[in-house]
């Protein structure tokens, strides 16, 4: 299956590469017309060599007809005669497209998109107009590849195969290592504190529905919060915005408590739907903290402009804060208020770090490889061009 | 001193509202010199022709308002006062009415009619596909403007049939918007795009500024006072430097005093 | 839970507020019709949403329900005349009906179908429908972010790395190399295949921190949005309603 | 059953994906006839899709009056407000709602009196916090956050016109701030995110990421 995948690719690449090869023509030293490569078929490439006495005053008007013979009456390009020279001539061509589709009105340009145009140069300056260089000729046609998009095409056969194969891979090989993630511990410093205080422990999820990654990671958190909780024999509240995440929520408490083996002191109530939107979330959650002073809060989940609020509350109540988002808005105020803060990645990082699941084990693993390549491009990019070779720079320019 | 730190909050309250209305009130004068991303957005907007195309998309709601509507009003001047024929469309349902409200009224100032010297589209729900499809053809995008009235032959859009004609486009955005907005938009159809967003969104923009992305860029209310500086139209954002200077240094203060208290009475664990 | 004091204040600061536009009114500041009422409304709902500063009241929850539901309303109708009516109304419905100039966009149909699938999402037992109204625009919108992604972000971003180091003056030298360091710093913190000992471990704080250096540029940042849209609320307060500056 | 469930929303994301990834790279206009049709059909559906959130918002509303939850009274306004609203939106100012949206009827009178102030206001009550948490909880409790506060003050001060009235420095090193560390850092996390995205986007298309598509069988 996967090779009969790559045959296919390498065989596009190679039709795609000898395609266009031809289109951009030698080095005739006379007026060409082509059509342009890579394009929808409603554009031709001129292209000629440039004359002595190019300046501001002088100008280059290039006619269309759509018979060999003419008349030459609709202008289709008029500029000046020391601009649009082609990239890399050295200033010794003029390059430029003329879109087909806007020459001519509809009745031509409805005869299907294979008709020949036909193009005349006219050099036109304050005093005379000299018609130099021939007539040229060219039929546009739509191209069924974009050649300049191939490298753009290899990242996006690579990424697949790489995000793939890690993924079958993480599911053999179970445990794929991860770094260690500094804040996991100061979740159990904190619920340690909790414990030794007697006071509750607050878990706040984010904004966002269950659909979303970062809810997706912070019930993972949840689930290993809860066992430790269940565990230490300490209360802990759950605030929910959304009815979904409260019932999955509900379900991962419970099963933390049945694995610790005290599903008794599993209590439904302390999960609970806080709000539905997002003051009337801040006012219930301000609330509870004032009142009962929870000696550790979490914030785990994507927020918004809350979090301020929701920190600062929590912060002038004395409680040990972990904070852990990938809303990078958000994250100035999370780190300046919160003892701890889990930025960004390391929120999904801590996920799978703790549910073990390959699927995020192994995603994680081929997004790590594609960012130490890109690290080794960068850096030898910049060492290579600045010894003037564009190599690298070259291989990943944009189409 | 600790006690100092205990305070209640609505003491607080109490001079942040007072830092900003006595500078409105006083009306202190600050100038306020341009800055290059601004100044690149004015030089664009200047450099075009009479009867070029600019689109300005007012990707916000009210909650962004009091930063983006005097972004939205001195960009409009700029372009009336220049004869360029605006584009308003928006990709919030609640941007609409402050879309509408913004253009008509600096186009009566201006004596401009709609459907003739400026369109307003109106709203299309989907943003990245409203995008991608106004770049293959701006009248499937928008068949009608946000009044009814059929876009296709509208003398306001004479020579345009997809963003690729577009002579300059603004993103007046209040979230992820932009983003989209140049993924989808500039680089696959290239136009020039500038964008205005809020103070929150401006660090995200320097990448883009640096790597070409983006011609010009106004942040916030600064960006919008430079911009009315710029057009020679002053008005609220300009008047609103001001309290934000003093505003600015009030929080600095609190910042280092509670800090100082914070050390010098020695960290609580 | 409602004390004596804030009823009292309550009260004293209504009878203020009917005071001030009474006499806005008498001496023709505000005009006695939809401009003039309006701004009043506007100027109730703006101290009924600050009132949640003194503490949370009824007020407050009252003007923020009314809020959540007009915005609903409005978008509601948006959606209708912005879409339903010229897409599909328009478009499908009316010229089946009716001669107009164009015939029916048949294809309109498809959209309309999967849109209305969408709504099965709440029935118990055709709620799998709706998927498929999902699986369409979700996976169309990966398939169209993938190449997009490569081309606007990985590429276009690592151009501007390629440039040469030695830019021809000192500081400008120095802040390429930095710009290098810190993308690859930040890159390598959030790295997570490798523990962050030894040189990695240096590498990674370096990362933090430029990423601290950044979170402080979006606190500013910040801090300065949020200052603006009061400004601009108190600008509305003291010029649209009182009239005190110009 | 689990055909029409499962299999044929997993075929539809695959082909709907891998049909619209290849477009990109075909520049032919049978290829860009495809986006544009398609791209207008999401659209559509998305505008669709709006009515779910106005749904779920009312079913919640409804459910807390219905139950008497403690401060049901409030979300009578909900209703309230929506419902004023959309009574005025489908009179159109007396053309009704299968006629041309009207200009400046009572519905664009309630959205620039009700609905803009309450919007602009609420936010701006974040202004008094911020400041409240700048004096009582800002604390450079670590080298990081001694980091971050700094550089916040340097641009908070370089960014306004009293910064240069306080230095002519302040607003070179708050301009260097932004366009070295910050930009260096804002392109590390942009590609991060990007890869994230890419990824995310690749699984969805294979099948292996189903999250969207909801619980349940």
């Amino acid at each position: 299956m996967i090779k009969l995948f790559i045959t296919f690719v390498f065989s596009i690449l190679i039709l795609s590469c000898t395609s266009t090869a031809f289109a951009m023509g030698g080095g005739k030293s006379e007026f060409q017309a082509f059509d342009t490569p890579n394009d929808s078929g409603k554009s031709i490439t001129l292209r000629w060599p440039s004359s002595p006495g190019e300046s501001d005053h002088v100008e280059y008007v290039v006619y269309a007809s759509t018979t060999k013979n003419g008349p030459f009456e609709t202008e289709a390009l008029r500029i000046k005669s020391n601009d649009m020279y082609e990239e890399g001539s050295d200033s010794s061509y003029h390059l430029a497209v003329v879109e087909t589709d806007k020459l001519f009105n509809k009745e031509a340009s409805d005869n299907g998109s294979s008709i020949e145009y036909f193009f005349k140069l006219v050099k036109v300056s304050n005093l005379d107009s000299t018609s130099i260089g021939v007539i040229a000729s060219a039929t546009p046609k739509g191209n069924w590849f974009n050649s300049s998009r191939l490298n753009n095409f290899i990242i996006l056969i690579i990424f697949s195969i790489l995000t793939l194969c890690c993924i079958k891979h993480a599911k053999k090989v179970p445990g794929l290592f991860i770094r260690k993630i500094k804040g996991l511990d100061a979740i159990d410093d904190a619920l340690g504190r909790a414990t030794e205080m007697g006071k509750p422990a607050l878990f706040v999820h984010g904004l966002n529905d269950m659909d979303s990654i970062s809810t997706i990671a912070a019930i993972n958190i949840l689930g290993r919060i809860a066992l430790r909780v269940a565990e230490y024999d300490t209360p802990l509240k759950v605030s929910n915005i959304y009815p979904i995440v409260l019932s999955v929520s509900q379900e991962v408490v419970k099963e933390s408590y049945l694995e610790a083996g005290r599903p008794d002191a599993y209590v439904e109530d302390n999960v609970f739907l806080a709000a539905s939107e997002q003051f009337p979330y801040v006012v219930a959650l301000s609330g509870i903290m004032t009142r009962e002073k929870p000696a550790a809060n979490f914030f785990v989940g994507y927020f918004y402009a809350e979090s301020l609020i929701l920190s600062e509350t929590g912060a002038a109540t004395g409680a040990i804060q972990i904070a852990a988002t990938d809303a990078f808005t958000q994250l100035p105020f999370f780190i300046t208020t919160c003892d701890y803060t889990l930025m960004g990645e390391e929120l999904y990082a801590a996920s799978a770090y703790l549910s073990r699941e390959p699927l995020l084990l192994g995603s994680l693993r081929a997004q790590d490889i594609i960012k130490g390549v890109l690290i080794g491009v960068i850096i030898f990019g910049a060492i290579l061009a600045t010894c003037g070779v564009d190599f690298i720079s070259s291989i990943f320019r944009p189409g | 001193m600790e006690k100092l730190l205990k305070i209640d909050r609505r003491i607080i309250f109490i001079f942040v509202a007072l830092a900003v209305t006595i500078p409105l009130l006083f009306r202190f004068k600050m100038s306020v010199p341009p800055t290059r991303h601004v100044i690149s957005m004015y030089d664009k907007i200047d450099s075009l022709s009479k009867d070029s195309h600019v689109l300005i998309s007012f990707d916000y709601d009210p909650s962004s308002k009091e930063e983006l509507q005097p972004m939205a009003r001195a960009l409009l001047h700029h372009c009336f006062k220049k004869d360029i024929k605006v584009i308003g469309m928006t990709l919030y349902p609640a941007g609409t009415g402050l879309a509408d409200k913004a253009i008509t009224e600096i186009g009566d100032e201006y004596g401009k009619r709609s459907g003739i010297d400026y369109v307003f589209l109106g709203f299309k729900a989907g943003s990245s596909l409203v995008i991608l499809n106004m770049g293959e053809d701006i009248y499937t995008a928008f068949q009608k403007d946000f009044y009814g009235k059929k876009t296709a032959g509208m003398k306001a859009l004479k020579g345009v049939s997809s963003l690729r004609d577009i002579d300059y486009a603004v993103n007046l955005t209040a979230g992820g918007i932009y983003e989209a907005w140049i993924v989808y938009g500039r680089e696959k159809y290239n136009f020039d795009l500038g964008v205005g967003c809020t103070a929150v969104m401006g660090p995200e923009m320097y990448p883009f500024i640096q790597a070409k992305q983006l011609m010009g860029f106004l942040g916030g209310l600064k960006g919008a006072a430079e911009y009315e500086t710029l057009v020679g139209h002053k008005d609220r954002a300009a008047a609103g430097m001001a309290p934000q200077s003093v505003v600015h240094v009030l929080v600095v203060c609190f910042i280092l005093f509670g800090n100082f208290i914070y050390f010098t009475t020695g960290r609580k664990k | 839970m409602i004390k004596k004091t804030d009823i009292s204040i309550m009260t004293w600061i209504l009878i203020a507020f009917g005071i001030i536009n009474i006499i806005l009114l008498a001496t023709g500041k505000l005009g006695f019709n939809a401009k003039g009422i309006g701004i009043i409304t506007a100027v109730a709902i703006t101290l009924a949403m600050y009132s949640f500063l003194y503490k949370d009241n009824p007020v407050f929850k009252i003007a923020e329900n009314l809020f959540v539901g007009v915005a609903m309303g409005y978008s509601l109708i948006i959606i209708w005349f912005n879409i339903l009516k010229p897409d599909v109304f328009e478009a499908l419905i009316v010229p089946m009906f009716k001669d107009t100039e164009i015939g029916p966009q048949y294809s309109v149909i498809v959209p309309t179908l999967l849109g209305f699938f969408m709504f099965l999402r709440f029935s118990t037992k055709l709620s799998w429908l709706s998927r498929w109204s999902f699986a369409f625009i979700v996976g169309m919108g990966s398939g169209i972010a993938i190449p997009n992604f490569i081309n606007a972000i990985l590429l276009r971003q690592l151009e501007p790395m390629f440039a040469p180091l030695y830019t021809g003056s000192f500081w400008g030298t120095v802040n390429t190399i930095l710009v290098l360091v810190g993308v690859v710093s930040v890159l390598f913190y959030f790295f997570f295949s490798m523990e962050h000992k030894g040189a990695i471990g240096g590498v990674s704080v370096v990362g933090v921190w430029f990423l601290m250096i950044a979170f402080g540029a979006s606190f500013g940042y910040t801090v300065m949005a949020r200052m603006s849209l009061l400004i601009g609320r108190m600008q509305f307060l003291l010029k649209d309603w009182l009239g005190i500056i110009q | 059953m689990n055909f029409f469930k499962r299999t044929i929303p997993m075929i539809i994301a695959f082909v709907m994906g891998l049909l619209m990834a290849f477009q990109y790279y075909v520049p032919h206009e049978s290829s860009q006839n495809l986006l544009k049709v398609v791209t207008r059909w999401g659209m559509i559906i998305s505008g669709f899709a709006m009515f779910i959130g106005a749904y779920s918002l009312f079913h919640m509303h409804w459910n807390r009056i219905r139950q008497k939850v403690s401060g049901w009274g409030y979300s009578i306004f909900v209703f309230i407000g929506a419902g004023i609203t959309i009574i005025f939106g489908l009179l159109n100012g007396g053309e009704f709602f299968w006629n041309d949206k009207q200009a400046g009827t009572m519905f664009d009178w309630i959205f620039d009196n009700v609905q803009v102030p309450a919007g602009a206001t609420i936010f701006s009550i974040l202004a008094f916090f911020m400041a409240s948490a700048a004096y009582r909880t800002f604390r450079a409790r670590n080298k990081e956050a001694t980091i971050l506060l700094i550089a916040a003050i340097i641009v908070m001060l370089g960014r306004v016109p009293i910064g240069t009235m306080i230095s002519q420095y302040i607003p070179v090193v708050a301009d260097w701030i932004m366009s070295v560390p910050n930009l260096a850092a804002k392109r590390a996390i942009l590609i991060g995110v990007s890869i994230g995205v890419i990824a995310t986007s690749i699984k969805i298309i294979f099948g292996i990421e189903r999250a969207y598509l909801g619980g349940g069988d």
